[in-house]
């Protein structure tokens, strides 16, 4: 459908994002070094778990509401570094989570790790667990877990809603030294108020890298940032492309759609600066609008904030 | 038996549960007390229990069951859907999700996992340009003003429909400047997300570090905006205990009637 | 394929009528062939395990790539015939997408039995172990077998045509009253009070952090004061007599340039042209992300799942 | 937490800087406790200065021909009755007031459309109690629900092409007590398209707008309400002109209370008195000021507890600076 009504522009778009990703990866397994910029949230993790195994509690570790997904495993796969360190220590950690499907996951790969570690007899199946899948529910289960366990650090990663503060101030509340990451935005400022470390926005995505210096993950984030600086340079061409337009090139003819087999058929008019809808950008995002010459497309049309996070 | 279920009487009992539910979590606040640890486990058991039941009720029965065992036509004369055998084949499928509490196999849990993995990351792929796509877009807005007669936008109240289109239709220097702002803002946070390259040049660094500041106006607005929204529902829910259950229904219940 | 796109009566080798013994036949061999199949998956050798996840995950998103990559009709109906086989694909990747959401969700649910397991081996546990918090795990167990069996019964006595308004005009004592205390009575007031909670602690957050440390602290307390300002109506009403008394009354040009420092003005600028933006930017590089992760789950490429 | 443990004695700044949680809890707790009984006793108003986008809905809303039908789209939970109920509660009021006939439904969760029903019910007991006493507003005479969609995005698809088929299959108990399809109720017997509705009304605090305006954002004037939250996004949708009015959470609903209870003068001026027909009228005699404006003051203290705490905070910072130095 979106093919159809974007032209090749979209394709186009995503398959280069995509060679990005693919090429920096290969580019990093042949073993090229890649650097990467500090990220202070994440070199505090060490202090976190070397501060909790000080005071013999356990270390925290929830992935909000993330159900089993992109997101989820993420948050996942970081949990599993900070457990590695955790298991070196011999420090208990608790893992809570609010998707059965992503549960499954987290108690395989935390399993990984102790064996992977030696110690597979260190290893507590309670220790990742399901508290519930009802929002509210599952920040009740976990407050109390926090503030009756005392946990001495807590790392707060992952699809986080309303209930993100109710966890960081409880767990602040205890003085727990905090790490956070949303990929909510509305909840970033949030954890800010309340975390000692908050990785910003996309930072969640860098960590896994970042931590383990994978070559597969750091050549996929290379091209991540690629794919920033594309977009950036796609915007400021643009940019410069429609101001020009918009100011010195008037619009001289009008299309419509006619005929049974809906042909487009121009004619010259009077010229009159350039409408949103007959700008160049325009008309490579949006191939059929002016929506106003076909209604059919209306309902396909594109919406800038077309996805339904509910911010509550 | 005709009672139902607006009854007056039914009604008080539930909101004096609301209340004594609305402040026995409150104690939470104070410290964890063994109120609150009740009401949690309460409340998680009840969670558990309505998610088990909307799973058939909601998800499985007519999703899964209906599209197995197929529907008898409500109408006469209307069709009847056919059952699709071949859905059982998801509880074997499912189940060898269940190995992953036994050491031997639990391999196989990744099996349905994977699916599911592939299926999310798949769909993300596929919706991933019908939601950013349009953002980048929205984000192109011409800088240069189309009309430098005046600085800001005039006034549109008591004007022809046409004078005001071509008002809209202009950019005016005001404008132009905003939209520059806009563009000056994104790049800046976009520049603070590059983690691969150690900005040598002082403009860059100056750029990032200011992408950081501007983040923190975006941050403190939704803080803003937010505040709200929560204050919002803690006066309701105080307007519920104080005024509707202790000084409107309660009285009414002691009155009797 | 058919298996995918779901076809209505009359029978195909895929469907059979409800109720009817060939259906169930046809049901319970399926079953069996497939717990046959998963028994058989649990002896094949080491090596060719990690092959058959990665297959599973690549196929599960290979049918949304597809669908993303393979040139679709604008509006397609059912009924339509398709001209060519590229159309043909086309129709029934279109066809067949419900049955697939439709298989998600189920598989998705069925897990579900693993989260409440878990839930169940602690607290079962502390039960058993007579752990110091027992009585609230069996708090737990309780509420949950109650919860759920009200919710059947419940479920069950409004099913059929009619049933529902009837059971709504007269309910019986048990399953409708029991039912109606325990979500609207109990569950919904919990749910509300624990979301009213996060009043408290943003009171307390933005104390602590709401302090003129550093000039970030400092730009994040502005913004935040500002949209708050302009909630409150007292505050808002006279700032703006101020400003107005400043700008003179008409549309003048100090009006209007006066005009755009009344506070909602001020915080929709702020919203338009700064916060926007840089939440938009931080999208970018959330979704950015979001499409590497997908691609390296989709691959099988990531480590600590994949492999 | 407070260390008066290892810290006895404390400068005043450092007290100013660590009040501890429990006082600031505590005190929260109290002024919106009191203040909230206060404005309920003596009905404290706290004036509000309606914003362009809400002064637009309140025109549309208020200028809806009498026997017309309008949809009111809702999401309103009891978790959410402090925004969304109380612009909820306005609305119907006004309509009813009004004369409108409305159809009701939602497809967030089946449990929204008893909390609607619950305060149609209250507004009825008012009505009825109201003096003079207006007659109360009657299922299937002057409104009807249907219920609850599992899939809202394709009802509302469906609704933009052929309203009839979307909404056909639904049943309704006349005022006779006998099962009917709602298109032969007098709400609905008049709607063929999806045009003849005068105003598509979600009340949420979820956000549904993108699946709305999309559908039939082109072809019924939507008028959203939703939560402080979801504001600054659906923002947007209003300057685009894809929403005709937008309430931002509470305050939108305490200021569409106002303006009912002001209205809007021939020059658009609130509680004008300018010569010549009112864009929006007012009601004037009537029960305008409700839930929300109770609520208003509450929050108004609230907030202002809150700028005087971050204010304590940062003094207490700047003396034990001066302190330092």
């Amino acid at each position: 459908m979106q093919y159809y009504d974007t032209g090749y522009l979209q394709f186009v778009f995503v398959v280069v994002l995509v060679f990005f990703l693919i090429f920096n990866i290969v580019r990093a397994r042949k073993g090229k070094s890649l650097f990467i910029r500090r990220i202070a949230g994440l070199n505090a993790i060490d202090e976190a778990v070397g501060r909790s195994t000080e005071m013999g509690r356990p270390v925290l570790m929830v992935p909000g509401l993330s159900n089993l997904g992109p997101v989820g495993i993420q948050a996942v796969n970081i949990f599993s570094y900070i457990t590695r360190k955790a298991a070196k220590f011999g420090t208990p950690i608790k893992m809570c989570l609010a998707d059965a499907a992503l549960f499954s996951v987290a108690q395989e790969i935390i399993r990984d790790v102790y064996q992977s570690e030696g110690v597979p007899d260190q290893f507590d199946p309670t220790s990742v667990r399901f508290i519930s899948d009802r929002q509210f529910a599952f920040a009740a289960g976990v407050v109390g877990i926090i503030l009756r366990e005392k946990v001495a650090a807590c790392f707060l990663m992952g699809d986080w809603y309303a209930e993100s503060l109710i966890l960081a101030e409880s767990a602040n509340e205890i003085g727990a030294i905090q790490v956070a990451a949303s990929t909510i935005t509305t909840q970033t400022p949030f954890l800010i108020a309340a975390c000692d470390y908050v990785l910003i926005g996309d930072e969640f995505y860098a960590a896994s890298a970042y931590l383990s210096r994978e070559p597969v993950l750091v050549g996929s984030l290379v091209g991540q940032d690629w794919s920033k600086l594309l977009i950036a340079a796609i915007i400021i061409v643009l940019t410069v492309q429609t101001s020009i337009e918009k100011a010195f090139i008037p619009q001289t003819y009008q299309e419509s759609q006619e005929g049974a087999g809906k042909v487009w058929t121009t004619k010259q008019i009077p010229p009159h600066l350039k409408k949103k809808a007959e700008l160049f950008e325009r008309r490579l995002f949006y191939p059929h609008d002016p929506e106003a010459l076909n209604p059919k497309r209306q309902k396909l049309k594109l919406d800038p904030w077309d996805k339904d996070d509910s911010g509550g | 038996m005709a009672l139902s279920l607006d009854n007056a009487n039914y009604q008080f009992i539930k909101m004096t549960a609301g209340a004594i539910v609305t402040l026995g979590i409150y104690t939470v606040l104070y410290k964890e007390t063994k109120i609150y640890r009740f009401l949690e486990h309460m409340f998680l058991g009840l969670a558990a229990g309505l998610s088990l039941t909307l799973l058939w009720t909601q998800t499985l029965h007519d999703l899964w069951w209906g599209r197995m065992v197929g529907k008898t036509a409500d109408k006469p004369g209307e069709w009847s859907q056919n059952g699709a055998w071949a859905w059982v084949l998801l509880l074997p499928l499912a189940g060898m999700a269940y190995t992953i509490f036994s050491r031997k196999h639990n391999w196989m849990s990744r099996v349905p996992i994977g699916i599911l993995i592939g299926i999310t990351a798949g769909q993300a792929i596929q919706n991933w340009f019908n939601q950013y796509g349009p953002q980048v877009e929205n984000s192109i807005k011409p800088v240069i003003p189309t009309d430098w007669s005046r600085m800001t936008v005039p006034s549109k109240s008591g004007l022809t429909p046409e004078a005001i289109a071509t008002i809209d239709n202009n950019l005016y220097l005001s404008q132009a400047i905003n939209n520059l702002i806009f563009l000056a803002t994104l790049l800046c946070v976009l520049s603070y997300f590059i983690f691969c390259t150690d900005f040598k040049t002082k403009f860059m660094t100056r750029m990032s570090s200011t992408g950081r500041l501007v983040l923190m106006v975006g941050f403190g607005a939704i803080f803003g905006t937010t505040i709200m929204t929560r204050f919002g529902l803690l006066i309701d829910r105080m307007y519920f205990v104080w005024i509707e259950w202790l000084m409107e229904s309660l009285p009414r219940m002691v009155r009797g009637g | 394929m058919n298996l995918l796109a779901q076809l209505a009566p009359p029978n195909t080798f895929w469907t059979a009528h409800n109720g009817s013994t060939l259906l169930w036949v046809e049901i319970i061999v399926a079953f069996l062939l497939g717990c046959g199949v998963v028994f058989g998956l649990a002896y094949i050798p080491k090596e060719l395990r990690k092959p058959i996840i990665v297959t599973a995950t690549f196929l599960g998103g290979f049918y949304f790539v597809l669908q993303y990559m393979w040139p679709q009709a604008q509006d397609y109906t059912k009924t339509e015939v398709p001209r060519n086989s590229v159309e043909s694909v086309s129709f029934w990747l279109q066809s067949s997408l419900p049955t697939v959401t439709n298989f998600n969700q189920v598989l998705t649910g069925l897990l579900l039995g693993l989260g409440i397991a878990s839930l169940l081996r602690v607290h079962i546990g502390r039960v058993v172990k007579k752990h110091q918090d027992w009585p609230y795990s069996l708090t737990l167990v309780i509420s949950m077998v109650v919860m759920t069996v009200f919710g059947y019964w419940d479920w069950y006595s409004k099913l059929g045509p009619g049933a529902e308004k009837a059971t709504l005009a007269n309910p019986q004592i048990f399953p409708n009253f029991g039912w109606n205390f325990l979500f609207e009575g109990l569950f919904i007031n919990l749910d509300a009070v624990m979301y009213s909670m996060i009043a408290f602690f943003i009171f307390s957050a933005a104390y602590r952090s709401f302090r003129l440390r550093s000039a970030e602290a400092t730009v994040l307390l502005g913004t935040a004061v500002l949209v708050m300002l302009s909630l409150m109506g007292g505050v808002l009403v006279g700032w703006d007599r101020v400003v107005d008394a400043l700008g003179g009354s008409g549309h003048g040009a100090v009006a209007t340039f006066m005009g755009n420092f009344r506070l909602g003005n001020i915080k929709d600028w702020v919203q338009n042209y700064v916060q926007s933006p840089s939440i938009r930017a931080i999208e970018f590089g959330l979704a950015i992300g979001l499409l590497a992760m997908s691609l390296r789950l989709w691959l099988g490429i990531e480590k600590g799942i994949n492999g | 937490m407070d260390d008066q443990m290892d810290k006895p004695k404390k400068s005043l700044g450092e007290k100013l800087q660590s009040v501890s949680r429990n006082a600031l809890y505590l005190t929260l707790f109290g002024v919106v406790s009191i203040s909230l009984v206060l404005s309920h006793w003596m009905g404290i108003q706290v004036p509000s200065q309606p914003q362009d986008c809400t002064k637009d809905a309140y025109k549309i809303l208020r200028n809806i021909p009498e026997g017309q039908t309008m949809v009111i789209d809702t999401g309103t939970t009891n978790a959410s009755r402090g925004e969304s109920g109380c612009q909820m509660e306005a609305t119907l009021r006004m309509m009813m007031r009004e004369k409108v006939k409305f159809v009701l439904y939602t497809w967030v969760e089946p449990q929204c459309v008893e909390v609607a029903k619950s305060m149609i019910a209250k507004i009825n007991v008012e009505r009825r109690t109201a003096k003079p006493p207006q007659p109360e507003y009657r299922e299937w005479d002057d409104y009807v629900i249907l219920g609850f969609f599992p899939d809202g995005g394709t009802m509302l698809q469906t609704v933009a092409s052929n309203i009839r088929e979307a909404w056909g299959a639904k049943k309704e108990k006349d005022t006779a007590g006998n099962e009917r399809g709602v298109f032969e109720s007098p709400v609905l017997q008049n709607v063929r398209r999806v045009e003849d509705l005068k105003a598509y009304v979600p009340i949420s605090p979820t956000n549904l707008m993108p699946t709305i305006v999309s559908r039939v954002g082109r072809k019924v004037p939507v008028i959203s309400m939703c939560a402080g939250v979801m504001f600054p996004e659906q923002y947007n949708y209003y300057k685009s002109g894809q929403l005709k009015g937008l309430l931002n959470g509470l305050l939108g609903a305490v200021e569409l209370e106002s303006l009912m209870d002001k209205g809007i003068d021939a020059d658009g001026v609130v509680g004008g008195k300018a010569a010549g027909a009112p864009l929006a009228a007012s009601f004037p005699g009537q029960k305008n000021m409700a839930r929300a404006s109770d609520y208003y003051f509450a929050f108004c203290c609230a907030m202002a507890l809150l700028l005087v705490t971050i204010l304590v905070g940062n003094v207490g910072m700047m003396l034990e600076r001066r302190g330092a130095r």
